[in-house]
C-alpha cells in the first residue's frame, strides 16, 4: 500500500477489501468489502457464529485474512502489521490477563511494553477510572468476571488507541458496570478514537455508534 | 501420466527390485568375510538411501511450504515423512539382523544404527504432531517448523554420537567392495526408489484428497453472496 | 494522546523476561514443587539400580541430565500454559510485542529457571552419588549454563506448538526427546569429566559441541518462532 | 517384457530363499538372516501396499490426476 499523501482527505479509520477468512470448510467471514467515514464509529451486529469476533480480531491482526485485505487508518494490517498494532486495541472474551498478577502488575506489563511514559501514575490513574482502586493488589485470579472486564478495559485504555475494537463489552457486567462502560466508550470517542463495537445490545450500541453493519453467516446484510 | 503410475511404475518396481535380487543372491559371489549374510547389503542399503532421500523430500517440502503455502507441499511433506519412516523402520530392522551375525549382537550401538533409531523417533514424533493439530493451516506450519528442526538435527546427531561412541571403540563395518556387488546393488536401488516414488505418489493422493476435505481450497472463494446472486440472477432475467 | 515510544527488541525481551520471573516468584510454590521432583527422580535413579555406589559414581553426569531435562518438560509446558489461560500470549503480541523478542524472553526464562535448578541439584547428586567435583567449578558451571542454554531454544519452540495442540503432555516429550538427544549426550559426558577427571582433555570438545547446538538452535528459533505463534 | 523378468525373477527367488544352506566363505551360512531380512521388507512392502489401497481417495477427485 502506498501511503495516503498527506493533501487529500483523510484515510478511512477502517476499510475492508473484499475480506475473507476460512477455518477449516467454514468461510467465517466471506468476501466483506466496507469502509467507515471518518469520524463515525461503527456497530456490529449479528447472531452468535454470524462472524463479529473472527472480523475483530482479523482488524485486530489477531487473525491474517485468508483473502482480501484489511486497512485501519490507510495501513495494511498484514503487510504494515506492527504500526497497526499500535494503533488499535481489542477488547475481547480473552481477557489477556495474567492469572497469576495483581490488576497493578497487568497493567505495568503493557506499559512498560508500550514504553508509556510514567507508567505507575497512569497505571493508578487507569485502576481509579474503571473502579478498581481498592483491589489493586489482588492476583485476578481472585477477580469476578465483572472485574475482569473492568481490568481490561483499562487495559484497553493504557494503549489511548486511534480504533478501539470492543467485543461484547457489556457482557458480564451489572447494570452500574454497562453504565461505566457507556461513560468509557463516550470519553473514548470525545478523545478522537475510533470505535468499533459487537454487541447483543443492539439499543446501547445504537445510542453509541452512528453506522451499523449487520452480519450474517461471515456475510454484510443491510440492516 | 496416470497410466504410467497405475501399470509403468508398479511393473518398473518389480522387474528392477527382482532382477537387483536375483543378481545380489544368486549371481554375486559371496563376500570374502561375512560369506553369504553380506546379501543383506542389496535390501539393506537401498533401504536406507532411499529413506534418506525421502526424508530430504521432507525437509525440501516443509521448506518450501513455508516460503510459499500450498497444500500440494504440505501434502507431500506428509507422504515423504510416512514413507521415510516405513523405509527407515526396514532399513534399521534389516540392519539389526545383519549386525546380529557380523558382531554376534543386533544392537551395537553403531553410530549409523542410533542416528537412525532417533531421527525415527523424531519423523514419528511429526507424525503424532499431524494428527493432533485439527486446524488444516496450523498444522501444515507448525509441523514444516518441526521437520525443519528435525532435518537440521541429524548431522548434529550424527556427530555426537560418533563421538560418544569413538570414547570405546570405533566400530568398522567391513565393506570389501567386489565390482561384482555393485551392479545388484545398483539395480536394487532404482528398484527401491521406484517403489518409493510409486508409494509416495499414492500417498500423496491420499493427503491431498484429506486436505480437500478438510478445506475449502484457497482458490475456491465463496461465490453465493446474496448481492452477487441478485445481480446474476437479474443479469440472466 | 498518551506518550509512548516503540521499544527494541533487547528492551522487549527484558520487559517480557521481568513479566515471567514475576510470575515465576508469584507462584513459586510451583517452582518448588519442581526442585523437589527433579531430586526425588535423582533418588529414584539410586533406587532403581540398587545399592551400587560405584556405578552411581560413574554415572553420575547422566542421571543429573535426565533429572534436568525431565524437569525441564514441566516447566516449559507451563511456561505457555499461563500463556494460553487468557490468550495472553495474544494480548502481548499484539501490544505489539515483537515475536522474536517473545521466543528469547522465554527460552532466556527458562533457561535461567533450569540453571538455577541445576545449582539446586548439583549438592544433592554430591551427597547422593558421592562424586567430587575434580576439574574445578568454572568446567561445572559453563557446562550447567551451556546445557541449560541448549535444552531451552528448541524446547520453547516445541512448548508453544504443543501448548495448542491436543495431548500437548505426550507431545512435548515426544518431539523434544530426540531432538535434544545431542545436547543431553554433551552435557552429561562433560559433567562426567567435571566429577571424574578429564586426563584426555576432551571437556573441550564436548563444550564446543554444546556451544555448537546452542548457536543453531538459537538461531533457528529465533528466525521460525514467529511462523510458529502468528497466524 | 518388464513383467516377464519381473516373473521369473519372483520365482526365482522362491527357489533361492529354499536352496538355503548353499554357502561358502569365511561366514558360513547365515541364509537364515538373510530370508528374514528379505522376508520382512517385502512383507511389510505389502501391508503398506494394502493400507494405501484401504486408503485410497474414494471422491470424484480420483480421476481428475
Amino acid at each position: 500500500m502506498p501511503p495516503p499523501d498527506p493533501g487529500s482527505a483523510p484515510p478511512p479509520a477502517l476499510a475492508l477489501h473484499d475480506v475473507s477468512k476460512r477455518y477449516g470448510r467454514r468461510w467465517a467471514v466471506a468476501r466483506l468489502t466496507y469502509a467507515l467515514p471518518p469520524g463515525r464509529s461503527l456497530l456490529l451486529t449479528g447472531h452468535n457464529g454470524s462472524g463479529k469476533t473472527t472480523l475483530l480480531r482479523l482488524i485486530a491482526t489477531a487473525l491474517s485474512p485468508t483473502a482480501g485485505r484489511v486497512e485501519v487508518l490507510g495501513r495494511d494490517a498484514v503487510a504494515d502489521r506492527e504500526a497497526v498494532r499500535r494503533d488499535v486495541a481489542l477488547l475481547s472474551h480473552a481477557s489477556f490477563l495474567y492469572e497469576d498478577l495483581t490488576a497493578h502488575q497487568n497493567l505495568m506489563v503493557l506499559g512498560r511494553l508500550l514504553g508509556v511514559d510514567a507508567a505507575e501514575d497512569v497505571t493508578d490513574g487507569l485502576l481509579n477510572r474503571v473502579g478498581l482502586s481498592r483491589r489493586t493488589d489482588t492476583p485476578v485470579r481472585g477477580f469476578s468476571a465483572g472485574m475482569r472486564k473492568r481490568l481490561a478495559i483499562a487495559r484497553l485504555l493504557m494503549k489511548s488507541p486511534a480504533l478501539a475494537l470492543l467485543d461484547e463489552p457489556f457482557g458480564e457486567l451489572d447494570p452500574a458496570g454497562i453504565q461505566d462502560m457507556e461513560g468509557v466508550i463516550a470519553e473514548l470517542k470525545a478523545g478522537g478514537t475510533t470505535v468499533v463495537l459487537a454487541t447483543h445490545l443492539i439499543e446501547q450500541g445504537l445510542t453509541l455508534c452512528e453506522e451499523r453493519l449487520h452480519l450474517q453467516d461471515g456475510r454484510a446484510v443491510v440492516a | 501420466m496416470d497410466k504410467f503410475v497405475k501399470w509403468g511404475l508398479p511393473a518398473l518396481t518389480l522387474g528392477l527390485l527382482g532382477w537387483g535380487w536375483w543378481l545380489g543372491l544368486a549371481w554375486a559371489p559371496p563376500d570374502r568375510e561375512m560369506g553369504d549374510v553380506q546379501r543383506i547389503m542389496y535390501v539393506h542399503v537401498p533401504l536406507q538411501w532411499m529413506a534418506m532421500l525421502a526424508m530430504f523430500i521432507n525437509f525440501v517440502a516443509a521448506v518450501t511450504y513455508l516460503m510459499r503455502q500450498s497444500w500440494k507441499t504440505d501434502a507431500l511433506a506428509e507422504s515423504a515423512a510416512e514413507v521415510g519412516l516405513l523405509f527407515g523402520t526396514l532399513g534399521m530392522i534389516t540392519g539389526a539382523i545383519w549386525g546380529r551375525p557380523t558382531w554376534g549382537v543386533y544392537w551395537s550401538w553403531d553410530p549409523r544404527l542410533t542416528s537412525e533409531a532417533i531421527l525415527l523417533v523424531a519423523y514419528t514424533g511429526y507424525l503424532v504432531l499431524r494428527r493432533f493439530v485439527e486446524d488444516p493451516e496450523k498444522r501444515a506450519v507448525w509441523s514444516a517448523v518441526v521437520a525443519i528442526i528435525g532435518a537440521i538435527n541429524l548431522p548434529i546427531v550424527w556427530f555426537s554420537v560418533r563421538w560418544w561412541r569413538s570414547l570405546h571403540q570405533t566400530q568398522s563395518s567391513p565393506k570389501t567392495v567386489d565390482p561384482q556387488m555393485v551392479l545388484p546393488l545398483r539395480v536394487a536401488a532404482f528398484g527401491m526408489l521406484a517403489l518409493m516414488v510409486l508409494f509416495l505418489v499414492h500417498r500423496y493422493r491420499i493427503a491431498l484428497a484429506e486436505r480437500r476435505a478438510e478445506v475449502a481450497l484457497p482458490e475456491a472463494l465463496p461465490t453465493d453472496d446474496p448481492a452477487l446472486r441478485a445481480a446474476q440472477s437479474s443479469k440472466v432475467a | 494522546m498518551r506518550k509512548t515510544r516503540p521499544l527494541s527488541l533487547l528492551k522487549t525481551t527484558l520487559v517480557l523476561i521481568r513479566k515471567d520471573l514475576l510470575i515465576e516468584w508469584r507462584t513459586r510454590a510451583r517452582l518448588n514443587a519442581l526442585v523437589f521432583f527433579a531430586m526425588a527422580t535423582l533418588l529414584l535413579f539410586s533406587f532403581a539400580l540398587g545399592p551400587d555406589t560405584k556405578l552411581l559414581e560413574r554415572n553420575a553426569g547422566g542421571y543429573l541430565w535426565l533429572a534436568i531435562l525431565f524437569a525441564s518438560v514441566l516447566s516449559l509446558g507451563e511456561s505457555f500454559r499461563v500463556e494460553t489461560e487468557n490468550a495472553c500470549l495474544d494480548g502481548v503480541r499484539l501490544a505489539p510485542a515483537d515475536a522474536r523478542a517473545i521466543f528469547l524472553s522465554k527460552a532466556l526464562g527458562n533457561a535461567l529457571l533450569l540453571l538455577a535448578l541445576g545449582v539446586v541439584l548439583v549438592p544433592v547428586m554430591v551427597a547422593l552419588y558421592g562424586v567430587r567435583i575434580v576439574t574445578g567449578f568454572g568446567d561445572l558451571a559453563s557446562i550447567l549454563v551451556l546445557g541449560s542454554l541448549a535444552l531451552s531454544a528448541p524446547g520453547t519452540v516445541y512448548a508453544a506448538i504443543s501448548s495448542h495442540a491436543r495431548a500437548r503432555d505426550v507431545l512435548l516429550p515426544l518431539l523434544l526427546f530426540p531432538l535434544v538427544i545431542p545436547a543431553l549426550l554433551s552435557a552429561a559426558k562433560g559433567t562426567t569429566l567435571v566429577l571424574q577427571g578429564d586426563p584426555m582433555q576432551q571437556l573441550g570438545s564436548w563444550q564446543g559441541l554444546l556451544l555448537g547446538f546452542n548457536l543453531i538452535y538459537w538461531g533457528v528459533g529465533f528466525v521460525l518462532f514467529p511462523r510458529v505463534i502468528e497466524d | 517384457m518388464i513383467a516377464l523378468t519381473s516373473l521369473t525373477s519372483v520365482s526365482s527367488l522362491m527357489v533361492l530363499a529354499q536352496a538355503s544352506s548353499v554357502g561358502s566363505g569365511r561366514l558360513v551360512g547365515g541364509w537364515g538372516y538373510v530370508g528374514a531380512c528379505y522376508g520382512i521388507t517385502v512383507a511389510a512392502f505389502v501391508l503398506y501396499s494394502v493400507s494405501l489401497w484401504a486408503r485410497r481417495p474414494r471422491a470424484a477427485s480420483d480421476s481428475k490426476e
